[in-house]
């Protein structure tokens, strides 16, 4: 007891954190500069993208997650953005990089790095979600995390040149191509056929900017198509050529993969819009709550089809929902962020979260899904997502129909 | 734009326009043996995709899961029976165009456009004879690339009728397929779960403790080999 | 002439960086998760903060300042946030780290970070500018660049607490406590006096995201206060308290610095909202255009007072002006990118941008500036930024009355 | 909010609340006299700030500028006359809290906060001699450093009467001092170029070409050790 003695004192008049000054408070810290290109603190290392073990053989062509569990706002942060390479990633030599745009154009053109950062640019705040994001879950719940569930999906402030601007420059014939493929420039050559109603929109950018500096590497440094509310794969990378056609082209990554399988046998091709969907990000799976009491439940929600309207929360698996707050900004095709506040009272309780766009659609839960759709689509499950806690806090994955 | 872009020439833009469509534009010419692909693929290819094209160490099966029956009716039936465990690259594909744009384009994976036109016909027809596509003595070429076309399993098996194509060429025109309403009270009796995460896979993902934040409201849980010791 | 000749035949063929494909397009990349965390591609390395050699004398009390020559967009990547410390950067353990709630409140609090992550949470992007960006200019032309003339600002998107949360729980006499201090933990704990109206308004925060992830340790990892369309030294970082009183404190850094000199000789005193204000950051002082002919002119608007309306962008010394495309989203006290077309004829020409915001206020010339407040206030200096463009395509900064 | 915070005990509030305000809330206790100041300054302060608060390596000096006429009007002129090339301490400063508060806050520079209220009073004491507010034999302490408050050189060189507090506790509730109108055409006759970048200064920076992208529509330009080769 007279050990224990000074601790129980020290205790009384309160926490040593407070009471002994840190040594961040009775110290010189380090210059400016001390790191010209910032990192996050040496506290932040357990947030990292991440492979799922099992999921591909090769990590040339595989994916890493974005860890969605501990982000915040909208903005991705680009050390963090979600991968997904075919073959795998390369740091291209801008200066040795060309953009060549040929098909039905009056005229073949090649632009350097240099011709199209001179063009008329836009900046623009997106999201990008691979077509395969949650689609490990289309059978059954499989993986332990949101970064696993929903992780291959990222926002970012892209900046670039409208793909309609330089289709107008080379005379292209917009009556009869009215698809363009866009084909990459790293081994895998990524190519997708687009429609050129969304090129015509002003939408699809020719982009070498993202959040403010370049594109990264692993995201197709120096350019890369963004085509706003389309599943990734159509946002190709290393952008080496456009063609403008008249059909569509049924590339490998369109004819045997990112093809849904319905029920039926028959795969579902050229299915490209990522319909609304969200996810709690935390509390979420994997995680545990430290105590009763309140909480901020937060999460994503983003629509292929324009801008969120509304987003539920339940905390009942479904029964009842009430409607959680979305900050600012509210952006088309971007993702948006939701809060809604939350007491915990150490009950065993299923946390939902149920997006709905401005065209009115309301994403579904599984029930749903599967009674269209089945269970083999493996590409674009945009079902509700439910986390489960339990009396100790802890947080785990399941699915509610 | 004063000043900016060229005009490609000729050479340049057959430099880079490789692709092949279903239409067969942009096909070269050429034309390449079922003995000829077998020298080839055992040479370039065999190590990542097995002999016949069955290896699941790389990559997904290439070869496998089609009948005699779907080279007739161009609808691989294992599809929507569900009898083959997973989907090789031949019971999808429906556009041989499709196999050969690509296998031109990037491989073999680590020299990726180092294959001659003639190269690509011949391992193509290799593959072919593997799904029983064409026989034994084949010879594909520009020629008769279209006649194969008629033999693809898949050939039949794929829709455009949905509303995940955003734009008016195919689709229907955006309408969703499923659909939910945004009831708010008492929207069901009971909450059914249907699937929750088994055990294993928990720990198959690394210690989750590790994969959070060491503040906030919440922590990792313990997994892994943390929570198997 | 015989040696010359197969290199004239390739160039009637084409460039070789086309007909001999890269080796990005025939090889294999490098795997997902490369980099668990990423970073710029290694041509972007001349894209860095930077100190201005002379501005000052010890690393630790200093300015590092952001590279807005090749930044796009709104926001900046935060490893390229400009950076001013008062004693140096701490990085902060995030689990000792305190938050401290006194003075004229009914109970005095302390929170940890645990406790201010499950607050209701807000995520809001807004612009940083050190009140005295630009302060090098107020007499004369001193540095090349817009990184050194313009760079002590930035853009994020924070995630936090509105400190009014707080101050309501803590039971804050918003009647007698008309004043709020903001304290930081490291060695300078610098200290603030914020006015109570702004942490009324909802708009001053209690962050720990930004850009997605936590705040930088730079940027005050743990905790920062954010203090939106007010100089970058309120925005306190490192918080580690913060007190309601009846009066302002006069602290140093709004004693003796921030203070900005008059003609007649008295210091303004807490002066602390930044003015509307824009800058071209390409082309730009210290740049070269490559040839004549067509050029994208793009900057950066922001104001203190809320939404920026419009952007004016003169070529000729302010003698013309043309209003700019605003990109999406327009906050308010957020930067706001303005692009606009431009011909360059190849003759000498003085480039200039000219900021309104929603209040009216117009962005005035360095002639009208200093006719109220003379040349020597270092702080706020808010003038019309003009970059003088020579026949050989050089680009450099000058002052236009 | 259930479950989050708790209320700080008086010490803890005690180790963190030490800010001093203009009307000496927070101030501690204690007495400190010009010599002991001296002793610690040596020890402490001189090797940053220089022997008389003079020094330019480290800081801009604290201590100059300010006269005897100035501690009766509590102006200092030479803000006005711009006599001083540079500005000191204490010939901003107008409230003497401040430089209580800052000492014991933040210096010395590598140890902040270790020092005692005896040791800041006794500091404060040599500084204000050095600026002859105070006599050589002067001892400072809480009990009389309300009146040499009335002696500060500048403690009437503020003011507040501006439109940049975002608050309505002082300024002119927002209004701001300087006008310019949204002119669009023939604004004014020419072009005065009042200022510009004198060639020593473009080459201070370095070389400009490496801090640039090295690709868009401009370069860097050569200039530095780049520009004198
Ligand atoms: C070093 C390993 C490797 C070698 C050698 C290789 N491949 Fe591949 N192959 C892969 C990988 C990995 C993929 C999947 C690429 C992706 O994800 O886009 C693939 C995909 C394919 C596909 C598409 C399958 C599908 O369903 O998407 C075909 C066809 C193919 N390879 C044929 C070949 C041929 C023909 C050769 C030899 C000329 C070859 N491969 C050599 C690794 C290899
Ligand atoms: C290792 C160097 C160093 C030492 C030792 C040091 N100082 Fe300082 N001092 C500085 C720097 C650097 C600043 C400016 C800090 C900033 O930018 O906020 C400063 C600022 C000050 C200021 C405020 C000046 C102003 O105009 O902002 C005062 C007063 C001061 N020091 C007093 C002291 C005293 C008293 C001591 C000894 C107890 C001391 N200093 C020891 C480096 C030092
Ligand atoms: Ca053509
Ligand atoms: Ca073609
Ligand atoms: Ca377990
Ligand atoms: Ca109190
Ligand atoms: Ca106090
Ligand atoms: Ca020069
Ligand atoms: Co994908
Ligand atoms: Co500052």
């Amino acid at each position: 007891a007279a050990v224990a003695a000074p601790a129980v004192a020290h205790a009384a008049r309160g926490e040593s954190a407070i009471l002994e000054l840190p040594p961040w408070s009775t110290s010189l810290g380090k210059p400016v500069a001390a790191n010209p290109y910032g990192m996050p603190s040496k506290y932040e290392s357990n947030l990292v993208r991440r492979e799922s073990p099992g999921l591909t053989r090769v990590g040339g062509s595989s994916v890493a997650f974005a860890p969605l569990q501990g982000l915040f706002g909208i903005i991705t942060p680009s050390g963090l953005h979600f991968e997904r390479h075919h073959q795998g990633w390369q740091d291209v030599d801008p200066g040795k990089h060309r953009l060549m745009i040929n098909g039905l154009v009056k005229k073949n053109m090649v632009f350097t790095m240099d011709d199209i950062m001179r063009l008329p640019s836009v900046s623009r705040i997106h999201f990008i979600e691979c077509g395969a994001n949650t689609g490990m879950e289309w059978g059954n719940v499989a993986v332990p995390t949101v970064q696993y569930s929903h992780g291959m999906l990222s926002c970012s402030e892209f900046t670039g040149v409208p793909l309609r601007e330089l289709l107008e420059y080379c005379g292209a014939d917009f009556k009869k191509g009215r698809y363009i493929l866009a084909e990459g420039a790293d081994g895998s050559s990524m190519t997708r056929t687009i429609p050129m109603e969304l090129v015509e929109s002003g939408e699809v950018l020719v982009a070498y900017g993202q959040n403010g500096e370049m594109l990264r590497p692993e995201n197709g440094y120096p350019l890369r198509l963004v085509v706003p509310g389309v599943q990734g794969v159509s946002w190709v990378k290393w952008l080496r050529r456009i063609e403008v056609g008249d059909m569509p082209w049924a590339t490998k990554d369109e004819a045997v993969h990112y093809i849904d399988l319905m029920p039926d046998g028959q795969h579902r091709q050229y299915t490209s819009t990522q319909e609304a969907k969200s996810v709690i990000t935390s509390p979420s799976g994997g995680q545990v709550l430290l105590d009763k009491g309140f909480y901020n439940i937060t999460g994503l929600a983003w629509s292929g089809r324009g801008k969120i309207k509304r987003v539920d929360v339940s905390t009942d698996g479904g029964i009842n929902w009430r409607t959680a707050r979305l900050e600012t900004p509210v952006l088309s095709k971007a993702l948006t962020r939701f809060n809604i506040d939350w007491n915990w009272d150490g009950k065993p309780c299923i946390l939902q979260s149920r997006a709905m766009d401005e065209t009115g659609y309301v994403q579904p839960g599984y029930g749903q899904l599967r009674a269209v759709r089945g269970k083999k689509s493996i590409y674009h499950n945009n079902a509700i997502q439910s986390w489960k806690v339990v009396e100790n806090g802890e947080v785990s994955n399941v699915q509610v129909l | 734009f004063e000043g900016l872009g060229r005009e490609a020439t000729p050479d340049e833009v057959k430099a880079w326009d490789i692709d092949v469509r279903p239409d067969f534009k942009g096909l070269p010419k050429g034309r390449g043996t079922v003995d000829q692909g077998t020298t080839l693929w055992e040479e370039k290819c065999e190590s990542c995709h097995g002999t016949f094209g069955e290896s699941n160490e790389v990559f997904t099966p290439l070869v496998g899961g089609t009948t005699a029956e779907d080279i007739k009716t161009g609808h691989v039936l294992s599809l929507k029976t569900g009898s083959t465990p997973q989907r090789t690259t031949f019971m999808k594909v429906a556009t041989i165009s499709t196999l050969y744009d690509y296998i031109q384009r990037a491989m073999p994976w680590t020299s990726p456009k180092s294959l001659k036109p003639d190269e690509v016909y011949a391992l193509l027809a290799y593959l072919l004879n593997l799904s029983n596509i064409v026989p034994a003595d084949f010879e594909l070429s520009d020629e008769n690339i279209a006649e194969v076309q008629q033999r693809m399993p898949n050939r039949n098996g794929m829709t455009t009728d949905h509303g995940m194509w955003p734009g008016k060429g195919m689709g229907n025109g955006g309408i969703p397929d499923v659909k939910n309403t945004a009831c708010m009270k008492n929207c069901k009796k009971a909450v059914e779960i249907a699937s929750a995460l088994p055990d294993y896979a928990a720990d198959a993902h690394g210690n989750l403790a590790d994969q959070n934040r060491l503040i906030g409201g919440v922590r990792g849980m313990q997994t892994g080999e943390a929570h198997a010791a």
